[in-house]
């Protein structure tokens, strides 16, 4: 057992770091909020690897497995990478294209859904459309969806339209590797909200560094001190239940996979519920700005709770294996 | 210990309602959120219908053209107010609740004469020049200069998260008077006009999207001596007079709207479908509501409590810090669980189907404010701890 | 609208307050921690009328109203006084000898509740048992219960029996009285909770402005100050619900009664239930031990919460009625 | 990033289960709380089984007698011992997670060969003399003085928190050898034997009932000065050392023990009647105890990130502040929603018709003191936001 990043998994790691900063920074972010969206960046977040990491080499891919990629999106969550990176890295070998990152693949997970209105991502920005329905995967054209674009989405990089009339498109996968697609993506959105915690912990601390009241860095008092405090804790535990997940998707032997990814699921959302929260708090005034991009963080989150499964959703998930061993 | 309200009171509620009753939808729907000249219109054009109708100024005294209500009838008012799902006081808050009573309270009769009336009429928009970026929770450390040059003080500064400031016609701004006094003693009110040479309004918006706050630049700005409200160097004071207004009111008309939440979070969630049947037929949401909803009544019972002992004594209730901090935090949460109720559907901030998407979302991000504006809830728990509980202070 | 104490109210309490402080303070309490009753306490208590507090003058009451019952029992509830008072209050007018304390009236509600073990509580000390059924009110000989005393209850003052088998008993009120009386007796449960936020917040205040370390009272602390802020703010909070159930039963035309008390029920519960674990948690070491009476208040609290319905079934009852107009 | 065990630390894991599955049972019961003598018994007998088996000190350097075994190795058997429910360390405690390695660090060789040996066979037992009623969170304030006279200290002081006190052959004892030095600079560390003339043993029962704690009196009480271990005045330091030998392994078997107590959990709210059906089929209960059952297994996954780490550097992870203040609090909500599930059945401490009302209301009424011992929440807090987040100190 050596459950800490190998040097590659570092160098990686470190390069996407590298990447993000110079190419996602905050100004740059904020420069994209009228389109959400940017090709170009796509193209190179292709490159990287990105959407071919777990691709094997023999098709194009990376070759790379899942505890590779929690560490990737970490990374690109910590930056707020915009566009559908989970769906695109989901189906990359299942939509030609998509490991290129000429095909930008979206996607619409109707799986233990109930009868919420259809709400699609993306949707002027992907060239093919994914649907995980409980016979399986099924891909349907953009084009073809009737809908309208809501003009105020909640997240400024997240445009959503609301289509009235979903085709069936054309079956690509069974019903298993529908299930399959779901666990996994629910580990990779798991990451980019690790992401979120660790961002906005770190923001958070910078801050309460810098800004002083009472003739004080608002850091040295203790209130502020110990939101920061359980913001770290919070971070570090969702880095555990992340990198669990992505080990145990690598190796089910070592534990079940979905218990581990439903863990990780809980957990880094509520770090990157409460650390986004605890975040615009300790910013204050500034917190609350539109400026300041601590909002960003808070409202991906709640994006990102509501893709593959919800809180009570994984909650019950683990309930069940522990009642059944119970 | 006697929840009934008397028949005065009582009285006054049915006088209240019919007129409401016709008055709302006579007023028409509010405009653009982004048309501040129709917004400046609209409030100010209920609030000159509330004059006319004998209800504006609800807690102002008499002599000055308000109502002089009780406390009690203060509640009344802001009960049916809200259920009426009457205007909200807009453009009109800084004058009516701060601005206004500060002038009644310290001003001269040349200031009273020049601002009362008119505010009171919703011919004169005020907003607040208090918070600048180096001082927020510590606000007595503002740097806002005035410096005396005959009979002008000549301001240099810069505030921040001034309202309505597009709108004003006034401003009260706390100034610093005197730069060599220890923090809280050179501090001056100033009620000044805006527009004036050397002032720059440039919009902070919200996380919300809202434009309704402003950053003011002051470079070199001129405005006569008769612009001070109280003495010279008193400002800390007279900022703290107003206060006493509102003896525990301030969140009334919240709350009661947040009656009206509680029931519509209810009925959406038995509009959605979860897990097959209604979200609602689900017994640990319901159970959640409910016990918001319990809160809230519960809250809404602490500030008849505050209100009561205020009417008695005559001054605020010490708990009017509890009901702040623990509303704030409440609101924080019911808008977590309207987020998780509406599921998937908030990713649009429009409605869709019929649910309420945009008021929900607008709720939880705006609630996100309450816990910061207006003395954050770590600075209100140092107020309970400290003036209440009487706990020492911390080394400095 | 005039939310606060009456003079006699007022007199009242203190009265009730002098009364307790004289009689049942912590080293008197500690004395009947064997016992946990006291037959001739019971009497004095009976004597100032805690028990016919609300039967009219006519019958030998004092003919006083909810709202001055929960005043009483809030003080009650702040010095842990121990014995079934709130049954004996309850049925004081419907079973002989109640209101003077010459019967000591203990209870069983069986409304509402699953199939848990039967646990009987003061069965040793108590000469009528009153048992809330659906179809009514009804009165049981303890003598003819058969039941094995538990030899360590979880609130050493509040002693259980384990009973196997409960004779039906005679009936002495119809089902809408059982119903009545369950109300109240969440009425009367939540002053109790309401004194014991109060007490609780009022020791932890002291002992941290007493108790220092680092060269400092802990109560300059800020994480110990912002601690005791929220218990203070939790037992206003609890203050006003309780008293707005008393002063709801009194006049129910000003709301309902029914979510009037659940609320109280809800929020004193809460309110009782996280100060006396603050107050551990304020006291250090020292909240931990047997010695000093900190446990007491968190078990007779969860005493407390067990009795006239849980937090889910008042919840659940507030909820109906938002539901209903919702 | 793997959390698979390797082929070696498999096998260990087969031969120890092997092992345990015909040691655990034939130890039999443990004796009863109150039984002291049986206690220390049962206890060190144990003790010697691990002992002749090779698995005592299983984190102590093979050259004294320990296992020296590898940090994954130590969770193995942590994981193990608590899946077999193996008898606590009980009694042993202190000799071996804390005075021992202490000795083995600091200790000159007359003193380990005093100690070491019997410790690690189970023939001497040892308790801790910290804490003091001064001296709880801040721990250097501690007053115990030691003066020398002679050969010997002689000790005055009270001390408090002092586990099995009753049965111990040696504690070790911090003291003032400085009063004037600043206060770490003025203390030392002492291993000296129970049963002085002097000293007096107080028990001091917890809010469980159980009295395994006691205070001790130490009115002039001489020990030879052998007794002191590590320099005069370097006591601050020498405490700290052994502190690096559990390296975040503190709480697995306690973690272990909760996945446990998740399922025992599951198990009782499917016995249980609520709303004329299984507890367990309220949706809202199991989403609560599979939330609750994620934060254990993530809890978990921290203590082998936090242990991979260690066994990479050498040195513990800053995390293990986090994990303890974590999963101490953890502990408490578990106990909470216990109660809940148990509900009415709580009232006794006693089983009844089968509900495990003993172990459910001592683990709530335990988990208490976990978040004040060992450095309460709120110091944890402080060291995460001071050491590891590099906050500024508060002014003193």
């Amino acid at each position: 057992m050596d459950f800490q990043l190998s040097e590659d998994q570092q160098a990686l790691k470190e390069g996407v770091r590298t990447f993000c900063d110079g190419r996602i920074s905050a100004d740059q972010l904020r420069e994209l909020e009228k389109e959400a969206f940017d090709r170009d960046l796509w193209g190179e977040l292709a490159e990287m690897g990105v959407f071919g990491l777990r691709l094997p080499e023999s098709e194009g891919g990376v070759g790379l497995g899942s505890a590779d990629a929690v560490v990737v999106f970490e990374e690109l969550g910590r930056c707020l990478a915009p566009g559908p990176l989970v769906w695109s890295h989901l189906l990359a070998g299942r939509v030609e294209g998509a490991a290129s990152g000429e095909c930008v693949v979206g996607g619409l997970d109707l799986l233990g859904r109930g009868e919420d209105p259809v709400l699609v991502e993306h949707l002027a920005h992907i060239d093919a459309l994914v649907v995980l329905r409980e016979e399986g995967v099924y891909k349907v054209a953009p084009g073809s969806l009737e809908g309208a674009p809501i003009e105020t989405p909640l997240d400024p990089f997240t445009p959503v339209h609301h289509v009235a009339s979903l085709p069936e498109g054309e079956c690509i996968a069974d019903a298993a590797e529908a299930a399959q697609l779901r666990v996994e993506g629910a580990a990779l959105a798991s990451a980019l909200m690790l992401g979120i915690a660790e961002q906005t912990q770190e923001m958070a601390t910078e801050y309460a560094k810098g800004r002083e009241q009472f003739n004080r860095p608002i850091g040295s008092f203790q209130a502020i001190k110990h939101i920061l405090a359980d913001m770290f804790v919070r971070q570090e535990l969702a880095r555990a239940a992340v990198y669990a997940a992505g080990a145990t998707l690598d190796d089910p032997e070592v534990g079940s996979v979905r218990r581990a990814v439903s863990t990780a699921k809980l957990v880094a959302g509520e770090a990157a519920m409460k650390n986004s929260r605890s975040c615009v708090q300790v910013h204050g005034g500034m917190g609350y700005t539109w400026e300041m991009p601590v909002h960003y963080y808070l409202k991906r989150t709640w994006v990102l709770e509501n893709v593959f499964g919800g809180v009570e959703e994984h909650a019950l998930q683990v309930a069940e294996e522990i009642g059944e061993r119970g | 210990m006697d929840l009934r309200y008397s028949d005065s009171d009582e009285a006054f509620r049915k006088e209240l309602r019919e007129w409401l009753a016709e008055a709302v939808p006579a007023h028409g729907s509010p405009p653009d959120a982004a048309d501040w000249a129709g917004r400046r219109a609209y409030d100010t054009g209920w609030q000159r219908k509330l004059y006319d109708a004998g209800y504006a100024g609800i807690n102002w005294p008499k002599e000055y053209g308000g109502r002089d209500a009780s406390l009690t009838e203060q509640l009344v008012y802001y009960e049916e107010s809200a259920r009426a799902r009457a205007p909200y006081i807009g453009v009109n808050f800084v004058g009516i609740l701060h601005g206004g009573p500060t002038l009644i309270s310290e001003g001269t009769d040349v200031q009273k004469e020049r601002h009362i009336g008119p505010i009171l009429r919703g011919e004169q928009v005020w907003c607040q020049g208090f918070s600048e970026p180096g001082a927020g929770s510590d606000l007595a450390a503002l740097k806002t200069r005035a410096e005396r040059d005959g009979d002008h003080y000549v301001l240099n500064g810069h505030k921040i998260w001034t309202s309505f400031a597009q709108v004003a016609d006034y401003c009260e701004l706390l100034v610093r008077t005197d730069p060599d006094a220890r923090k809280h003693r050179g501090i001056s009110w100033l009620g000044i006009p805006m527009g004036l040479e050397g002032m720059e309004i440039r919009p902070l918006p919200t996380l919300t999207g809202e434009g309704e706050f402003s950053e003011v630049f002051l470079e070199n700005v001129r405005v006569p001596v008769d612009c001070l409200v109280g003495a010279e160097n008193d400002g800390w004071r007279v900022t703290n007079v107003t206060l006493a207004f509102e003896r525990g009111t301030a969140f009334a008309t919240d709350m009661v709207v947040f009656q009206e939440v509680m029931r519509e979070l209810a009925a959406v969630a038995k509009r959605v479908t979860r897990n097959g049947a209604a979200a609602w037929e689900d017994r640990s949401l319901r159970a959640e509501v409910g016990h918001l909803a319990a809160e809230v009544e519960a809250v809404w019972a602490m500030v008849k409590y505050t209100v009561s002992e205020a009417d008695r004594t005559g001054v605020p209730s010490v708990s009017a810090s509890g009901v702040k901090l623990y509303f704030t935090e409440l609101k924080q949460r019911i808008g977590e669980t309207c987020m998780r109720v509406l599921g998937r559907a908030t990713l649009s901030r429009e409605d869709v189907d019929g649910l309420p998407c945009q008021s929900f979302v607008y709720e939880a991000l705006q609630s996100l404010s309450m816990t910061i504006a207006a003395g954050s809830s770590q600075i209100q728990r140092n107020i309970i701890s400290e003036r209440i509980l009487g706990l020492p202070r911390e080394p400095r």
